[in-house]
């Protein structure tokens, strides 16, 4: 797909200014489908915090829609997909600069549509480390990380396997919708989030409980509608590898959550319902790299066996003091290192058009796959660590402990969730206040 | 004048409101509370962290009674709530010094007369 | 001293709230319950099942005071509470035996007189 | 339209491989949108239920989402979609074998594509059925249900009506979107998981309420959303039927919306919001097999008739011993036997290119659609009560009564859909843990 | 766009009849993602109001969809998009009489499309006014006045702008999706509705809270991806200013959402939620009219202006006695006023193909933008103003006190949204019901 | 025998059941109401609409015991909601006439005997 081939039997489709019509219309629709994942991310992460939390986990969601996008083309798409060397792109591109309505050079849509594409896949990657940090982490401080680790960590990453010129798209590596800058990277990014954060004050000590289960649930389902946009989208296409990338993002999560389900299951006689949101996000990650270069059985099969290290994880992150809050390790980074090593071995040209994995054939292709499923972990890790490192010396990037006690929603917000009325007293500011200097002398209780 | 607190299973609210009516007793006040008592623990996993949950849900009775209604009040409750399962709550009878109707002010035992032209 | 329970209309909570502030009471707990008196019952359908609501939101309050404080108390809440409409609710004063203010464990009158430094 | 007639204007859009990119991408997009319908048939249902039964509500549609997709591309689709006989086809297709990026024979989008949209189709028809034993059916029993019910029940339904040697297809039966295989299908089916599962323990005796008529509001939006690709998307094309089939999925419900609310104001003076969501699934059921055969003002009619039955058998089942809980059979199976039937009338080969009813000169058709109206109920119903029968000899197919009590969250799932976490113990598995092992004796109350 | 410019190179994928497949699947998806901004801004609208009027509030919103549904294609769309004066168009497609599946002239989409993706257009533009008025007016009344309000204010506004003949049309004014019909249509009528309707009776005397900051951050979230088909869709093409339209639909809420984050920070040291779900509502109404005109660097300058007077008026209003209630005259009516002025400035011929605003070169823009800016606000509020008032003469438009105090969900709807099922008892048909009629004796309390 | 009203951090909530379940106090009620006493009020602002919230989230235990363990109740839960700051709470004794066990129908001190045997 980043390949950019071109598959000759669309060509008749495509108009003489070198736009396919159907194509573009599939590329906007993915793309909204896509953008609709942040704010659905927002409601799963939403539903699994503490009700004092809600607002706030789910606003630095769309705080990071917020800043993302503008950071993106300012310079974000400049620096992923401008020609530049191995590890970043030039800023011929900032401000959009000879960005136009002409199509993206190799590819059959316009070059905005891709633009805008690609700010999704930014966008909610830089949302999904907060998962790292909820319930502590200054709302502030979130903002201002964000604009600094797209341009630092994700947009070097998109560079390395998408642009022609990156060194990992140059060994080949294959990398269907974002398993090196979309999920490692905000994998292990969310590692580093937590370790240099640190944990919530009372993480380990008291039961904390997702408080609302049917938000976790819809989130994670909205998560899924939108994540064929993702995958399919990455073809940018509609023949192709569109079809087949559909078909595995139904088939890999369906089987993780089979999966997961029995476990669960074996483990407990309960299959639990936030394990089953988790399952779901787990097998849509784990596909994502692979979704067009593996037969539909291979996607099965992914799926499946994505479910096993996320969620050992899962159940053993909880017992160390790494307070990684929602799992974005386990959920994205260990599933998409899963994905990116998978494709080694069954990447299927029959399937691709591209390339073969080692049991087809092409035992190099694993190599290629064991390279960016090394670095990736790496540079993601250490590139949030000490930007965040440099951060706090700048500023406090949590909260103070009395705020969270309170939750956030209160004390970065001055708002709660879910609100009565009653004891809320109405500042009428047309009006003397009710007497406050009044004296206060003992009296009742 | 007493306060018969009553704290019963949630499945059986409706049937103490029915007793209760059934009693005459007409004023009444219920809310939603979770209890501990020899009710079995269950245990529930959110992904990593799993939980004892201590607590179970019950529904909580406050009723206002003059002298004489005590004994029908604890009665129809205990008798309306019964499963005879462990969990079946429990009733507390609690002195009370002064009612005050708000609506008449009204005080006591007049305060405690149900008004018959609704 | 005594336990003051008022049991009022949700939209009044607030008058109730303020009355009690002039009233110069400074400590007290609230909660949402549901109530049943003389109010007329609402009936609810949803798709093929009609029931008979019984029971109307209202609000609790439990304000412990010192035995000098009960009139005022009782007086701030039984005015501010009132409509004359059915269903205004009733208070309650209850006997308390100890009171203990967790912070300082301070008992009784000590653990009722509000401090100052704030 | 499952005709699969082209139309030949179209056909210069479409490239030398056979496949319109522009229809692609339509189909692309109405599949995620039908495939996401299933979990908002799952809020929908959640909010209908009580709070203690709102995960494992949901659950089971997330889970019919799990096993049927894989059951589908394992054999469901072969048994449906592959040539056999007139009641069901061969196994040519089983594990996706001889299924490619090509083009479907007769269409001009890739096979895939059109397995995939069948797979939602197959999934949400699954659990729809959920509905009629929500709050005591167990979790397992219906997962393993399922797929036998997909194999057994759905896959042949559809091959009558959809494949070009099904029995209801040679006599010309006209169905767009599946009131035989989906709605008929799962109205009558519920009706025999209703009667083979009994009524929930507190049915007629206690007031069951929806604890949350917003989730219910939603859900069935989010229905109507997914309903146009649902709809539109049958006709495989984005010409030919496509927009009659949309327009008329908007109109459909408009009016058994309205005529909803005026017989609800008219009985009681208040237009419910329950009924409201219901009201849009039935009209969009109604709708759903005559969207490409009716005109638009037909349309309003048949959306204004679908409410009748439906309404009636809403208001007079819960007088009944019968406790098919969420009115799955009126909502589907009564909206969708209308529909069949109207077919019969008012099809009208002006806007369908396909073939008249009996008002615009061609009665044979409705001799049909009775007859389709007459055979799609009798083997839903019977196919459905015999497998439950039988899996009821292996297992228990419904909760101990103290489970249901309790509420199938917890006893299914091992979780609360809403939690505050006061009351609930960690379990610290590096600590010793709190000293369970002390001599209990009497003391307090 | 609305001048329905044939984009040459696009004319390849166009068939012979003269429908273009690409931008059909386009515009079906475009018009489904309208279709559920209705219920979005159900969702947001129930988020923002008292537990006991959320099924009311999201009712308003669904309502208007069944009734402003049929009245499109009974008499709106004839009225406004049939040839007739500058004012109004003529009665030739009443009932859809003469609309085909056949391209809508000037286009390369069917007529069938069009119609239903301007019916999509009314029914969101209907449902907004319902922000000025909830939590008082009754249900009956709003149903009534949808299909009026549709047929004397929507339809005429809508033929000014995009029906060749109409009068602002002929004066080239540009409104890319409806800042004249949709956005200052909607703000203006709904604070005509708010005088007519009156405050409501706790209005500056209570504190009156959202119940559910969650509901109305999803819904924001809903309406925003919405928008991309709202605003992208309403280049009827996938080509064209459709590319343009929505990656500006991307960067204005983005900039809208970071400013008001900013200022929000500024006077009180906290960003809140409630804000930013109003600000991605403010931003995307601001791009609204502009989003095919201007570039995306201008779209980001937009959205950082309309956030403040929307955030000006949003903060005033309060303290003033005007209950318009939701804030629909700031978030809509000011917001679309501040896009169409932008237009004047910053339209840019090379991105659109259509014209240049004065800072390109074309003073005569601007002054033809503020003719629209100034005749579409009197209109509204004039067109709404008496028709309310004519309605208040014929039945009660708003409910009683007693009813208002004890919630519309109850008085209207006869249901709660959120309900618990102790002391509800079922009215057993089959049985003797509890006798009512026994002596009420005075006895306990 | 007394009912011992508690009104403590939700955050403590934790803290003092198992301070109860130490003290060997097996049967008691909770649930979650708002206070308001010498904390400082939140200001909070919904768009154009700022207010005083003048009332904290707490926990309200209510426990009945025999008399002879109305101090260790009272003991265990004022040292487990201790924080030391303004805002933890008090604790209220009020006397109770009877109470019942609604299982058995066991009355008074029987009633307050947990059963063993489950
Ligand atoms: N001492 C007590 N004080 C307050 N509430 C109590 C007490 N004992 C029991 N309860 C309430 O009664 C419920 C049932 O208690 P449990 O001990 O299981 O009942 P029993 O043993 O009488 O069957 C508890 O969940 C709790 O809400
Ligand atoms: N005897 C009682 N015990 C407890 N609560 C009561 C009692 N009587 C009334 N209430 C509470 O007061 C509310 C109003 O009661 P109602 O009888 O309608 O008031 P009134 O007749 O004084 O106007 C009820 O909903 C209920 O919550
Ligand atoms: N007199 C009272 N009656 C009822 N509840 C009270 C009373 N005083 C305090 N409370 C409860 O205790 C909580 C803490 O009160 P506060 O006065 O801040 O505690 P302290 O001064 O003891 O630290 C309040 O939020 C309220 O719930």
């Amino acid at each position: 797909m980043h390949d950019f081939i071109s598959f000759p039997g669309l060509l008749a489709a495509v108009t003489k200014d070198g736009i396919d019509s159907g194509a573009t219309a599939w590329m906007l629709v993915a793309t909204a489908m896509v953008l609709m994942m942040t704010p659905a991310l927002g409601l799963f992460y939403a539903g699994l915090v503490r009700a004092k939390n809600a607002l706030n986990t789910f606003m630095m969601s769309l705080g990071a829609m917020a800043v993302a996008s503008i950071t993106w083309v300012v310079i974000g798409y400049s620096l992923a997909f401008d020609k530049g060397n191995g590890f970043i792109g030039d800023l011929h591109n900032v401000f959009l600069r000879n960005v136009t309505n002409g199509p993206r050079a190799g590819l059959h849509i316009p070059e905005l549509v891709f633009v805008s594409f690609q700010a999704s896949f930014c966008i909610i990657t830089a949302a999904l480390i907060s998962g790292a940090v909820v319930e502590r982490m200054r709302f502030g401080a979130f903002l201002a990380f964000v604009p600094l680790w797209a341009c630092l960590v994700y947009a070097p990453m998109a560079h390395w396997v998408w642009s022609s010129d990156g060194w990992l798209a140059n060994r080949h590596v294959m990398d269907f919708a974002g398993g090196v800058p979309v999920e490692m990277a905000s994998g292990f990014s969310a590692l580093a989030a937590a370790v240099v954060v640190g944990a919530r004050k009372d993480f380990g000590r008291q039961a904390v409980l997702p408080h609302n289960g049917v938000y976790a649930l819809l989130g994670a389902s909205l998560l899924w509608f939108g994540w064929f946009g993702f995958n399919a989208g990455s073809a940018f296409t509609t023949g192709g590898q569109a079809p087949l990338a559909f078909i595995n993002t139904l088939l890999a999560p369906a089987a993780t959550l089979s999966v997961w389900m029995l476990i669960d299951y074996l483990r407990g006689r309960k299959a639990t319902a936030i394990g089953a949101a988790t399952a779901i996000v787990v097998g849509a990650v784990g596909i994502t790299p692979a979704a067009g270069f593996v037969s539909p059985m291979s996607a099965i099969l992914l799926g499946a066996l994505a479910a096993l290290p996320a969620y050992t994880l899962i159940v053993w992150r909880p017992r160390t003091r790494l307070d990684e809050t929602l799992d974005v390790l386990a959920a994205h980074g260990l599933a998409g290192f899963t994905g990116i090593l998978f494709i080694g071995l069954f990447a299927q040209a029959s399937w691709n058009l591209t390339g073969n994995g080692l049991l087809f054939g092409n035992p190099i292709q694993l190599g290629r796959q064991v390279l960016a499923a090394g670095a990736a972990p790496v540079y993601a890790f250490a590139g949030t660590f000490v930007l965040l490192k440099l951060m706090s010396l700048v500023g406090r990037i949590r909260v103070h402990e009395a705020d969270e006690g309170q939750g956030l929603d209160v004390s970065q917000h001055g708002e709660e969730a879910y609100t009565h009325g009653e004891g809320a007293i109405l500042f009428r500011p047309l009006e003397p206040e009710l007497e406050d200097a009044e004296e206060r002398t003992p009296s009742a209780v | 004048m007493k306060l018969v607190i009553g704290i019963v299973r949630p499945e059986k609210a409706n049937d103490v409101l029915e007793a209760l009516y059934r009693a005459k007793v007409r004023g009444l006040s219920m809310s939603r509370i979770r209890g501990h008592g020899g009710e079995t623990d269950s245990v529930e996993t959110y992904r990593g962290t799993t939980v004892k949950v201590e607590l179970a849900d019950k529904i909580r009775f406050e009723v206002g009674v003059s002298d004489n209604f005590v004994q029908p009040t604890v009665d129809a409750i205990a008798k309306a709530a019964r499963t005879g399962e462990v969990g079946d709550g429990k009733i507390f009878v609690v002195p009370v010094e002064k009612v005050v109707r708000i609506r008449t002010g009204e005080e006591d035992t007049a305060a405690v007369t149900p008004v018959l032209e609704r």
